[in-house]
């Protein structure tokens, strides 16, 4: 039996700033020992626990796709002990990372539908690793038509603006991205992402929503979707409680009897709705 | 199943057979309280106390416990883990509620595809011998729990107090090989089970409080957003007694210590009474007050657990009934949920 | 001597009283425990249930915590202790005067549980009366009676405000004040002996704490928003029960209260260890007395000592 | 655990073998207490070269839990040095820090922390000469004591 807590050592090889304030950067990380980077088998909506040695550690979603072979890119915000020391590491510092842990996005349920993913600010990250991973070539057919809807402050907050660009060229799917206020230069729509949810109308026929974002956004949307006809075992919502094990013994991310980084972080809205009013 | 006999003098000489060979564990008394310590012979540990202070789970699940410490320089990081106990314990004279309480522990930390080897390493290497109740407390009601006075759930030897001797059954292979040690012990007679049988039923008799706790965990399915949560923990200061001397509250922190280039990964104890336990790096906090807080505590142990491990996961002590400060009480709590 | 009955009967007056003319919204008081010799605050928004008020020698919660953050009108019990503790609290901007009506109760002391215990050695208590100058303790086999003043917690002792020095109902009438006793014996014993042992008393004492803030939480002026032993950024003292966190933490917050703290006691009724924690608030208590002659909690209009300053402050400690 | 106890030692520990040589902190008010340092340095005055300072606004700036941290972190003394009373640059920064200091001297006595652990100077920017005298003073005081170890964090 190993130590659960024991994290392997990873290399940080690559820091991309996401913005403008320079407090959102994706960091882009390589095992040390390329034995573990073999068996770190993930899937989109998973987490791992990132530490920083002396800080502590945080779960953080993986942004990556499970396609890209040979590194794994973490977003991380600029908030706490943990993230500003993260913040403050260079290329080439050496960090731990345990996990894959959670049940991240379920795949083999989405095949064959149409998705629909609904994301907003910051919590864009583990729903541009299930886009990279329905748009990889080796994948699209397995999945039907895919609308993605992706809201941000201002452009300037919107994350991964290459991926961005790079879907709007492709034809095999339908990027709406949006910024709540009018901004000079701005191509894109303009309003909060539930009232372009419910302008762009995707159809909810054989069709998956995948949301993520904060509260305010979430309370918004869900009834929007509902509206569309989306069922609420269609609708999945990634959360974000506090957690800190990740492995369900600390009882943090606790929620009436399920634990959200072992049954969760992935849940639909109908098991939502049976779940106690404390997320 | 098979049982030893022993005079209560020869108590002493019993813990210390014990001593030479296994790291013994018993109830001290540390100026008014009792409290589980090592001891090193037979005389130091006392008999003569209702419960021990705190719960044996800090024997198992220390309050402050080292993951692993590192090392980081030029080359790269140096994790050492922490190496497991190897030398075999007994944990002597604890309670059969206590005892109850582990096989919850167990039950949990080893759920999942996780395990939780520093606990369960521990749970191993240790032989359990518990001390029937011959008096139970007036804020005892294990009987409304599945538990009573002279349980066996959880032991691997129970000495029961039968006057001027005690009857040692043997519950487990681990107890057996235990006794075995001891050549004096001699075989029990039925005379001996007769005054166990009736001392133990006095005892539970004792015990006048009957909490109706069936359909506990579906009454409290709708119970969530009753509004008796808004009386019951007005009052409460959200301190950690209740739960850092709950003997099934297995709640815990993990935080780093030292500096950058050298220290150690710890796991403390926390409790879910703090609001720094759900409060969010954004700020937000689902369980923003104490009424959210004293809910998840009391639905905790008659709802989300029994939903996934079956068991109401508490063992009536009666520890955070004596020890709270506000005089807040989990029976009464029980009671107004059962006739709501 | 006053009998407890009419007390409790007068305080139930006075409750109905007010929540009938609309003067608070809410009144705190004590009610009858679920346990013997305890009390349990209890909050009365209703004229028709103040019958659950009552008054007896083991109401020895200190009510003025439920006071802080709260923004209604709110009639609270207090005894002499308590009203100081409103007291430093209206002066630390904490409580308004406007919205508290003070229900001063003159106080004979209240009794401690714990010593009572250890005089029974430790055997279960059943029943347990407070009558006059007696208490009457029932146990499985056995029954006592104990001469009240024994058991008196140690800081009713050497209490020199039984009488709240300010309120706006007077329950009953003054109790005499004692002023022979001296409130320090134990910390001076504490102080002759040398540092080692000492720190082997305290090393040994905090040595159980099991760091469950009861004590902080129980206390009326431990009121931050954000605790020092809760910070992570900067993480100032470790959180874990290693001897030196937990000594620390002890330290920094007696250096908190000193020169506020009114010496209740609540902090060692409340200590699930039972670890006597006034020895170092009494030291505060002691140090403030004899370095800036103040004591805390008696008029609305001093500043705390360590608020302020004096030119010709003693400096006996500074290295020539 | 031999990387635990590595983990809290202050950097450049001196080795056992050697003489034991004290390590202190020296919190110096940036006015007064600083400029005296600077000058006793200025006119080549020897002192033992024990302390490391940090610069500080005024006395009045330090926290507590500096000084407590400090010992808790390893140093073996303390010494905090600011403006004599009433040449405060802000006027009543180290009347302020006087009575908290009293207050934290005397409780850390009180516990059984060793009486020259803590120390505290009035220091001002003529006096060179003295402050020499006070890091002397302090530092026989601590090397009398020892190495610290009460409340040190292992």
């Amino acid at each position: 039996m190993t130590n659960p807590y024991l994290p392997n050592i990873a290399v940080i090889k690559k820091i991309i700033s996401e913005n403008e304030v320079n407090d959102i950067k994706t960091f882009e990380l390589v095992f040390e020992d390329p034995e573990i980077a073999k068996n770190f088998k993930y899937r989109p909506g998973q987490f791992a626990e990132v530490s920083f040695f002396g800080a502590g550690e945080c779960p953080i979603g993986i942004a990556s796709s499970p396609m890209d072979e040979g590194f794994l890119q973490f977003t991380i915000k600029k908030i706490g002990v943990v993230t500003t020391a993260l913040h403050n590491c260079k290329e080439g510092d050496k960090i731990g990372i345990r996990g894959p842990y959670g049940n991240g996005w379920p795949i083999e349920a989405m095949e064959g539908r149409n998705i629909v993913i609904v994301g907003g600010g910051f919590a864009f990250t583990t729903l541009r690793s299930l886009a990279k991973y329905i748009l990889h070539e080796r994948n699209r057919e397995r999945f039907k038509e895919l609308t993605i809807i992706y809201g941000a402050r201002d452009p300037g907050e919107l994350l991964y603006k290459q991926d961005l660009e790079m879907w709007g060229k492709r034809s095999d799917l339908n990027t709406v991205l949006t910024i709540d206020k009018e901004v000079a230069g701005w191509k894109g729509k303009v309003g909060y992402v539930p009232t372009i949810l419910k302008e762009s109308a995707p159809s909810s026929k054989d069709a998956v929503a995948a949301i993520c974002g904060p509260p305010v956004m979430i309370k918004f949307s869900i009834p929007v979707l509902t509206e569309l006809g989306f069922p609420a075992d269609k609708i999945l919502l990634s959360l974000e409680m506090r957690m800190k094990c990740g492995i369900g013994k600390c009882g943090r991310c606790n929620i009436g009897s399920k634990f959200v980084c072992k049954d969760g972080p992935v849940f639909t809205q109908k098991e939502l709705q049976e779940m106690p009013k404390e997320h | 199943m098979k049982a030893k006999i022993m005079d209560k003098n020869e108590l002493q000489d019993f813990v210390d057979e014990l001593t030479k060979d296994y790291k013994v564990f018993a109830p001290v008394k540390m100026n008014r309280i009792f409290r589980l310590k090592e001891i090193s012979k037979g005389k130091e540990a006392c008999l003569g106390y209702q419960n021990t202070r705190q719960p044996p789970k800090e024997i198992f699940f220390p309050q402050t416990e080292i993951l692993f410490t590192y090392k980081m320089d030029k080359e790269g990081v140096e994790l050492e883990d922490i190496p497991l106990p190897n030398e075999k314990r007994v944990l002597f004279g604890i309670r059969p509620c206590d005892a109850r309480a582990l096989v919850f522990l167990d039950r949990f930390f080893s759920s999942g595809d996780y395990k939780d080897i520093s606990y369960l390493e521990k749970r191993e290497k240790t032989t359990i011998i518990g001390l029937a109740c011959n008096s139970p407390l007036s804020t005892c009601f294990c009987t409304s729990l599945g538990g009573s006075p002279f349980g066996k759930e959880g032991m691997d030897l129970l000495l029961e107090d039968i006057n001027e001797k005690y009857l040692i059954e043997i519950l487990s292979e681990q107890g057996a090989k235990l006794v075995e040690h001891i050549p004096w012990l001699k075989d029990a007679e039925n005379a001996d089970f007769e005054r166990a049988k009736k001392i133990s039923e006095e005892a539970e008799s004792t015990i006048k409080l009957k909490i109706a706790v069936e359909g506990l965990r579906k009454k409290f399915d709708s119970m969530f957003d009753a509004p008796l949560w808004d009386q019951i923990y007005q009052k409460c200061i959200g301190c950690g007694v209740c739960t850092y001397l709950c003997p099934t509250c297995w709640c815990f922190d993990i935080l780093d210590e030292g500096t950058p280039t050298c220290g150690r990964r710890v796991r403390i104890w926390d409790t879910c009474q703090f609001p720094l336990f759900t409060l969010e790096a954004s700020g937000l906090n689902p369980r923003p007050s104490g009424k959210e807080r004293m809910r998840q505590r009391v639905m905790h142990k008659f709802n989300y657990f029994p939903k996934d491990f079956g068991e109401l996961v508490c063992v009536g002590c009666g520890r955070c009934v004596q020890a709270c400060p506000v005089n807040l009480d989990i029976r009464e709590i029980i009671k107004a949920i059962m006739n709501t | 001597m006053r009998n407890i009955e009419n007390i409790e009967d007068s305080i139930r007056e006075v409750a109905r009283k007010l929540l009938n003319e609309k003067k608070v919204e809410l009144v705190i008081g004590y009610e009858k425990g679920t346990l013997p010799l305890r009390t349990a605050p209890c909050f009365i928004d209703n004229p028709d249930d103040v019958d659950k008020l009552a008054w007896n020698a083991s109401c020895d919660a200190n009510l003025s915590k439920y006071l802080i953050g709260v923004d209604k009108r709110i009639g609270i019990i207090a005894k002499g202790c308590d009203a100081r503790s409103i007291i430093v609290c209206i002066t630390e901007k904490q409580i308004d005067r406007e919205k508290v009506v003070i229900i001063g109760i003159p106080c004979a002391g209240v009794v401690d549980r714990k010593k009572i215990e250890a005089e029974v050695d430790g055997e279960e208590i059943l029943e347990a009366r407070v009558t006059g100058e007696k208490i009457m303790v029932k146990g499985k086999n056995f029954e006592k009676t104990l001469p009240k003043k024994n058991f008196l917690c140690d800081s009713c002792l050497t209490c020199r405000h039984r009488n709240p020095p300010i309120c706006d109902i007077m329950v009953g009438n003054k109790v005499p004040e004692i002023t022979s006793a001296e409130g320090f014996a134990e910390v001076s014993y504490l102080e002759a002996k040398s540092a080692d042992d000492r720190w082997a008393y305290f090393t040994k004492e905090l040595g159980n704490c099991i760091r469950c803030y009861a004590c902080r939480n129980v206390c009326p002026l431990c009121y931050c928003k954000e605790c020092f032993v809760d910070k992570t950024l900067p993480l100032w003292f470790g959180k874990t029960n290693d001897l030196s966190d937990t000594m620390i933490y002890h330290i920094v917050r007696v250096l908190h209260v000193a020169g506020r703290c009114v010496d209740c006691g609540a902090c060692s009724r409340v200590c699930p260890m039972e670890i006597d924690l006034r020895a170092l608030t009494k030291k505060t208590e002691k140090i403030v007395k004899e370095r800036f002659n103040y004591e805390a909690g008696i008029s609305l209009k001093e500043v705390p000592p360590l608020g302020t300053f004096k030119l010709e402050d003693a400096q006996e400690f500074v290295i020539e | 655990m031999s990387l635990v106890k590595k983990a809290f030692e202050t950097p450049e520990k001196a080795g056992e073998r050697e003489i034991w040589e004290p390590r202190i902190i020296a919190f110096l008010c940036n006015w007064c207490s600083y400029a005296g340092a600077d000058l006793a340095g200025i006119s080549r005055i020897q002192y033992p070269p024990n302390i490391r300072v940090v610069r500080v606004p005024c006395s009045g700036r330090i926290n507590p839990y500096f000084l407590i941290k400090s010992l808790q972190r390893g140093w073996d003394g303390v010494l905090v040095s600011g403006c004599h009373p009433g040449d405060c640059h802000y006027v009543s920064g180290n009347l302020v820090a006087r009575r908290k200091f009293a207050v934290l001297k005397d409780i850390m006595e009180y516990i059984g922390v060793e009486e020259g652990r803590l120390n505290f100077s009035w220091v001002s920017a003529a006096e060179g000469e003295r402050f020499s005298r006070v890091v002397k003073k302090v530092v026989e005081k601590v090397k009398a004591l020892g190495p610290a170890k009460r409340l040190v964090k292992r």
